[in-house]
């Protein structure tokens, strides 16, 4: 009987990032119970202003390793915007291509080796590679399959080089398209065998629910990834532009990330969002995927984001062979894919999904198009607040079942089902303080 | 499109390395170590002094060392290596038993018989005196075939003195006059100290025209000793070297060796004062 | 008796932490790698805390002072140290908010609450503590990550280019940039990344630090008949080398060319 | 062997041709330069561009490959040691007369006892077609000083001019002869093809002016009369040492030999890799002593190479006067320029130049 808690997590493992989680109980009752976030401050973007645009996604694409691509993304949308740039259909299906590809990667990488412990009970990823070899060797070749995608396309994954505002500064080769055609045909088996396995440990996975408002990017004619509009489950629609409706910030002192909030006191994104707000529009194999697994929307278990994580891997695999499909077809060259860059003043705003949800960077250049205002707005720092509640929900209904050391898993089990990526989520924007 | 590919059988490779044992190891120093090697293949090896061979250590590397042992048809060579990188690093980790690649003999070295009747003059600094030993046992090995033998021999510390059992025996002999120094002395020192300039003011004049001077060791004294051997009379061509460069292959084609147009591997180490002093780059 | 394997331990401080997704992206053989060593501490991957390793790997730069002791502590506890990745062996660009203004850049970020959080100058790690060996490269490689494991394991000195990124951009046969009327780093850029950016369209802005000997004079000479000002060559440089930079603030940060 | 004719229209099939008995390679568009690449697919047979200007790196990348697996170990114990030396049949389709010199001189220079086995069964393997210049495509180009403008003496299989709609080929050994039979779309050439090759090669003549102000014979000993010239200095304070000049150059062929492990840090490959004098870490040897520490030494020694030692060595030009290096140095350092200045400040006396000016005429 845990009447009394005092749980430390320093340096939460498995996570992207550092982060403490704290709580302290005392008599049954919580006193205290926070994600304490203790990165640097990277004050990034602070480094954005006065540079030159061709220089900014190259900057902000390092705020995260992890989602190098969604970064880079956001940040040439909001360049395209600001300069009121065109992309050829080539390009649009390349960015996006990336994307899915980096969807796929990062869920991967995260159910398996970050997730995928708890649910099979090993301390981490390197006892499964004795215990389910087939299981890592799995869990390698979809995460090799989804890098190897942004080698071919845009030269690598972390910080990719070809993905410029207006276009690619390279042309992927025919060769190499055909040939990650074939691969991809040959992991489907792969992505089954995911949701299988998956399917297999649902019940590692508590049932805890906390109702929440998701928000996430939408469109009307696909499931939104690549840009959108904003949806709220409780507010609405949106254009992009006006995020700032949605997206209120306040300081708080447990944490060098900013914390969010809109209808509620905080809200969430990433994959159980997006599917919350979009299943409609998953395709044939991500709705057979939501099938086997059970996932319905709206689905308010924190826990179960793992699940939708798996759910957006079979619906980005799909995507992603279409997206080839179209490019072989299409022939690229440079001619079609050369950005032609003509820098004005104005504003951008990029709005994007990150594997862990909405991600925005918005900017204002000068005529010689050079930074002079910049605003990123990171996934995990709008979770952060949730995090807090979730916990906060979480503890007071298992404290007097469960033992310090359960309360303890369970709770890191929470903070890892969010997928947070804590060093990106820690380096907010400018808003007006007033 | 055809998938054969062709093999001469002919084509083997000169840097496929002999494998050979190490049967005797000695520590010389904190940084030299002594090595004598069998081939493996009971082929035994055939070798001039002066030359040089890679030696080989899957991994790590290859690293061109000087043959110290004299000249000749033999079962065994020996080296003196110092730890300088990591090939040699890895070499010093080697005790009896263990086994090396060898390539080699490679280099020019130089036919002794060609000097038969002159006076020999060996010059050795630091472990300049590896390569320098080869010459100097052949000399000695062939004592009859040479006039008067001397041999100076400097070095930094008394505790850095290379071959020590070599050095007891020529002193020891009465066929050839041996000096050493160190530049600086210890406690226990009661020979010479001074750099090894200063062992010219001891022996008598050579006869000039008729002698020949072995010169090996770093480039600063080789340039200090040059000069003490010319002021003496010898001839430019009489005075040799060894000139030590990065090496590759040891084929002459790698390019690192290279000092204007010759090749140190194929056409030296040993070069005399005449030719260094038309390569320019050579010291 | 099998010999015990080599221990690995992975640390991380300002980053991004894509030079340890890096690592995981090695991904044929990463099953080889955890054949070979006994990977200790890994954050992002695994819970173990451990008491020594054979080698520590550290990712990221180092900024704020009291990251100082977890420093130490990882260096006495480690046989070798490996600065991992720009932000680690030159600051990477974190550097930048240096020449920022540190005070500023907090506001603006900030705002009002800008003191609730500890912030110093970012400086390579090897500003607190010995570095053995640097992996550079934003992201790193995963070639020489590759090639640094096992030279250690064999106990040689890691191969670690320092020739400029030129010679690996005409080995990928790419039109030099400079043909394009575009100016590039390559020139003074340390090689070992194969020429990546250059042969993706971009430019190399020496994300790998400088060779130890760059023409300095060359550099100024080409890159203005190239047109940049000594503003636009302070930027470029900047980007990734700051801590180099000698014609401005931040004094702290400069450390001894490697 | 007379020459033949293959009618413009037939190359594609001749290149297939190719392609079904040896590994091909030929020159294709790489951006807005050219570039030697194997030809794999039927896709990339439409992309051969026998009218290149030129390439980046020269043909010597297929005979002295930039990476080479030397040997391969088990581990450290040399009895795991082996050698594999090996060569795929290659064709080499489009070589430009000073390309097919430059192979002639690494020929030499390799083959040069003790001789590189890796190199000649690679060599021995490969046939070389050469492809016909019309005149400079760049002002660094000096070809006609350095007499490469024609193919060597042999060397080489076959040899094509292009005469608008169809080739002119010359046959140049028992291989390109039998080549070409194999082949079965030749035809020979008849007087109005001679004719027309003649026309070529006059218009081709005027197209290639000497750019030097003496004969290249006396280059040798200009170069030496230069050793001591601030020229060097002055030219390498704009030198990076970046080595490109020397990876483009097609008579450059100085390595390195680099041992690479596997995973279980024991077993591996020794292989050579492409290196370059211009590089400071090329003549520096354990315990730091750098025996061509300045930019200067090193730029000088690569000049001299080019003008002077390889040309000694193996009688064969060190320099073929294609203007690679110039033009692609960073810096646009230019070897012509070099050669012109070192002319003019060369103990020689005019008359001298004068009488080579005249003789080289
Ligand atoms: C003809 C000749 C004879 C020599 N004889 C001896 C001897 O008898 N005893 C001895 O201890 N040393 C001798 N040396 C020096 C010895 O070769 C170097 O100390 C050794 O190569 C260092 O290699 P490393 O791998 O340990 O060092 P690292 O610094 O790790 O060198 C890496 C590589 O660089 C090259 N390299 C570095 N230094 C040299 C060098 N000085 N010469 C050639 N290549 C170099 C080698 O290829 C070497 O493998 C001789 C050198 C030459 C050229
Ligand atoms: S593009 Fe850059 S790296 Fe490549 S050759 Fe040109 S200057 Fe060098
Ligand atoms: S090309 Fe330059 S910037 Fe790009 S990875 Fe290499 S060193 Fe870094
Ligand atoms: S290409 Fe130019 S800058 Fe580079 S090493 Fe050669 S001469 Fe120097």
């Amino acid at each position: 009987m845990a009447k009394s808690l005092d749980i430390n997590v320093h340096h939460l493992t498995r996570v992207e990032g550092h982060g403490n989680i704290v709580v302290r109980a005392s008599d049954g009752k919580v006193e205290k119970c926070v994600l304490e976030i203790v990165e640097t401050p990277r004050v990034f973007e602070s480094m954005i202003e006065g540079l030159r645009w061709r220089d900014t996604s190259l900057l902000t694409c390092r705020i995260c390793g992890i989602c190098s691509v969604a970064h880079t993304t956001a940040s040439i949308l909001a360049t395209d915007e600001a300069f009121g740039l065109e992309l050829s259909p080539e390009s649009l299906t390349l960015r996006k291509l990336l994307m899915y590809a980096e969807v796929l990667q990062s869920h991967v990488l995260h159910v398996y080796f970050l997730a995928a412990p708890d649910a099979f009970g090993a301390p981490s990823v390197i006892p499964l590679a004795s215990s389910h070899p087939e299981v890592v060797k799995r869990a390698l070749k979809l995460k090799k399959l989804a890098n190897y995608t942004c080698a071919v396309l845009c030269g690598r994954h972390v910080h990719p080089i070809s993905l410029v505002p207006g276009g690619f500064t390279y042309v992927p080769p025919k060769k190499g398209l055909v040939e990650l055609k074939q691969l991809y045909a040959d992991a489907r088996a792969d992505i089954e065998a995911t949701v299988e396995t998956i399917s297999g440990v649902l019940d590692k996975f508590p049932s805890f629910e906390r109702e929440r408002e998701d928000i996430s990017l939408v469109r009307d004619d696909e499931y939104a990834i690549y840009n959108g509009e904003l949806k709220s489950s409780k507010a609405g629609q949106i254009d992009h532009r006006d995020y700032l409706e949605f997206i209120k910030e306040k300081c708080v002192e447990h944490s060098t990330s900013k914390h969010v909030y809109n209808v509620e006191e905080s809200f969430a994104v990433g994959a159980l969002s997006r599917f919350n707000n979009n299943s409609a529009q998953l395709n044939e194999f991500g709705v057979a995927a939501a099938k086997a697994l059970g996932l319905e929307a709206p689905c308010h278990n924190p826990y179960l984001n793992n699940v939708a994580q798996v759910v957006e891997a079979a619906h980005a695999y799909q995507e992603a062979v279409n997206c080839l499909d179209e490019l072989i077809a299409a022939d690229l060259t440079e001619e079609k894919l050369a950005p032609n860059v003509v820098p004005k003043a104005g504003r951008g705003v990029g709005a994007t999904e990150a594997p862990r949800g909405l991600l925005i960077h918005d900017y204002t250049y000068d005529e010689n198009g050079v930074c002079t205002e910049a605003n990123c707005i990171i996934p995990t720092g709008m979770n952060l607040g949730n995090i807090d509640r979730d916990m906060q929900k979480y503890v007071p209904e298992v404290i007097e079942d469960r033992s310090q050391d359960q309360i303890e898993h369970d709770l890191e089990m929470l903070v890892r089902a969010y997928d947070p990526c804590i060093s990106c989520s820690v380096h907010l924007l400018k808003v007006d303080w007033v | 499109m055809s998938q054969a590919t062709q093999q001469p059988a002919e084509a083997v490779s000169p840097y496929l390395p002999r494998a050979a044992k190490i049967v005797e190891a000695k520590d010389f120093t904190e940084q030299e170590k002594y090595f004598r090697f069998e081939f493996e293949d009971g082929q035994g090896i055939e070798y001039l002094p002066g030359q040089f061979m890679e030696v080989s250590v899957f991994g790590i590397g290859e690293a061109p060392i000087s043959i110290c042992s004299s000249g000749g048809k033999r079962d065994d060579l020996e080296m003196c290596i110092r730890s300088a990188g990591d090939v040699t690093n890895a070499l010093h980790e080697l005790n009896v038993g263990d086994t090396v690649g060898l390539r080699g003999p490679m280099g020019n070295g130089l036919d002794m018989d060609a000097m038969e009747g002159m006076d020999l003059l060996f010059v050795a600094g630091g472990l300049g005196l590896a390569p320098c030993r080869s010459f100097i046992l052949t000399a000695l090995e062939n004592r009859e075939k040479f006039g008067r033998v001397t041999i100076l021999y400097g070095s930094r510390t008394p505790k850095d003195l290379l071959y020590a059992y070599d050095l007891d025996a020529w002193r020891d002999r009465d066929d050839c006059e041996f000096l050493v120094t160190v530049d600086r002395g210890d406690d226990d020192w009661t020979g010479n100290t001074g750099v090894i300039t200063t062992l010219f003011r001891k022996i008598d004049r050579p006869d000039a025209a008729n002698t020949a001077a072995f010169i090996i060791g770093p480039p600063v004294m080789f340039k200090f000793t040059v000069l003490e051997a010319l002021a003496m009379g010898l001839r430019k061509n009489n005075i040799y070297c060894s000139l030590e460069r990065r090496m590759k292959c040891g084929l002459g084609k790698c390019g690192h060796c290279q000092i204007r147009n010759v090749y140190v591997c194929q056409d030296g180490p040993i070069f005399s004062y005449a030719e260094v002093m038309r390569l320019r780059e050579g010291i | 008796m099998a010999e015990s394997k080599p221990t690995i331990s992975f640390h991380d401080f300002t980053s991004c932490e894509g030079c340890q997704l890096q690592v995981l992206n090695c991904e044929d053989e990463l099953l080889d790698i955890l054949g070979a060593v006994d990977i200790v501490e890994f954050r992002e991957a695994i819970d173990d805390k451990a008491d020594s390793y054979d080698v520590a790997f550290i990712e990221g730069a180092f900024t704020r002072e009291s990251d100082r002791k977890r420093l130490e502590t990882i260096r006495s506890k480690a046989g070798i140290v490996v600065a991992l990745g720009a932000c680690a062996c030159t600051g990477g660009l974190n550097v930048l908010k240096n020449f920022r203004g540190l005070e500023k850049s907090m506001k603006t970020v900030y705002g009002d609450s800008a003191d609730w959080y500890e912030t110093s100058q970012a400086l390579p790690v090897e500003a607190a503590i010995k570095v053995d060996y640097k992996v550079h490269g934003c992201p790193i490689p995963r070639q020489e990550f590759l090639e640094v494991v096992t030279s250690l394991l064999a106990g040689r000195t890691p191969r670690i280019p320092d020739h400029p990124v030129c010679v690996e951009c005409k080995l990928r046969e790419n039109e030099c940039l400079y043909h394009k009327s575009q100016y590039c780093m390559g020139p003074l850029a340390r090689a070992g990344c194969d020429a990546w950016c250059p042969s993706y369209g971009g430019r190399c802005y020496a994300c790998r630090g400088l060779i130890s000997d760059p023409n300095n004079q060359a550099a100024f000479d080409v890159l203005e008949e190239f047109g940049l000002t000594i503003d636009d060559v302070l930027t470029e440089f900047r980007l990734f080398n700051g801590v180099y930079d000698v014609s401005q603030p931040p004094t702290e940060a400069r450390v001894e060319k490697q | 062997m007379l020459p033949q004719i293959l009618p413009k229209d037939k190359l594609a099939d001749f290149a297939r041709f190719l392609m079904g008995e040896y590994r091909l390679a030929a020159p294709v568009a790489k951006g807005h330069q050219f570039a030697f690449e194997f030809i794999e697919t039927p896709e990339d047979v439409g992309r051969i561009r026998m009218d290149y200007d030129i390439t980046i790196l020269p043909p010597k990348k297929f005979l002295h490959p930039m990476y080479e697996e030397l040997l391969r170990f088990g581990g450290r114990d040399p009895a795991t040691g082996e050698a594999p030396i090996q060569a795929e049949p290659t064709v080499i389709l489009g070589a430009h007369p000073y390309d097919l010199h430059a192979i002639a001189t690494t020929d030499a220079a390799m083959r040069a006892e003790p001789a590189d086995p890796y190199y000649a069964t690679k060599r021995d393997a490969t046939l070389l077609i050469g492809i016909n210049i019309r005149g400079y495509v760049n002002d660094e180009q000096f070809m006609a000083d350095m007499r490469t403008t024609e193919p060597p003496e042999g060397g080489w299989d076959l040899f094509m001019t292009d005469l608008g709609d169809r080739y002119y080929v010359e046959v140049g050994s028992d291989a390109g002869s039998k080549l070409h039979q194999a082949a079965g779309m030749f035809t020979q050439a008849a007087g109005d093809d001679h004719k027309a090759k003649q026309a070529f090669d006059n218009e081709k003549a005027s197209n290639l002016p000497k750019r030097l102000p003496y004969d290249t014979r006396y280059l040798p000993e200009l170069m030496s009369e230069s050793y001591d010239s601030l020229l060097w200095d002055a030219v390498a304070r704009r030198c990076f040492s970046c080595g490109t000049c020397t990876n483009v150059c097609p008579t450059c062929y100085c390595f390195d030999v680099q041992d690479k492990l596997n995973l279980d840090a024991a077993s591996g490959v020794r292989r050579r890799q492409w290196d370059s004098c211009q590089l400071h870490t090329f003549a520096e040897v354990a315990g730091g002593e750098n025996f061509r520490e300045h930019r200067s030494s090193r730029l000088r020694h690569r000049m001299f190479r080019k003008g002077k030692f390889i040309y000694e060595q193996t009688g064969k030009p060190g320099c073929v006067g294609c203007g690679r290096c110039s033009v692609h140095c960073v810096a646009d350092i230019s070897i012509l320029e070099a050669y012109q200045q070192i002319a003019d400040e060369a103990a020689v006396s005019a008359m001298e130049i004068a009488a080579a000016r005249e003789e080289s005429q």
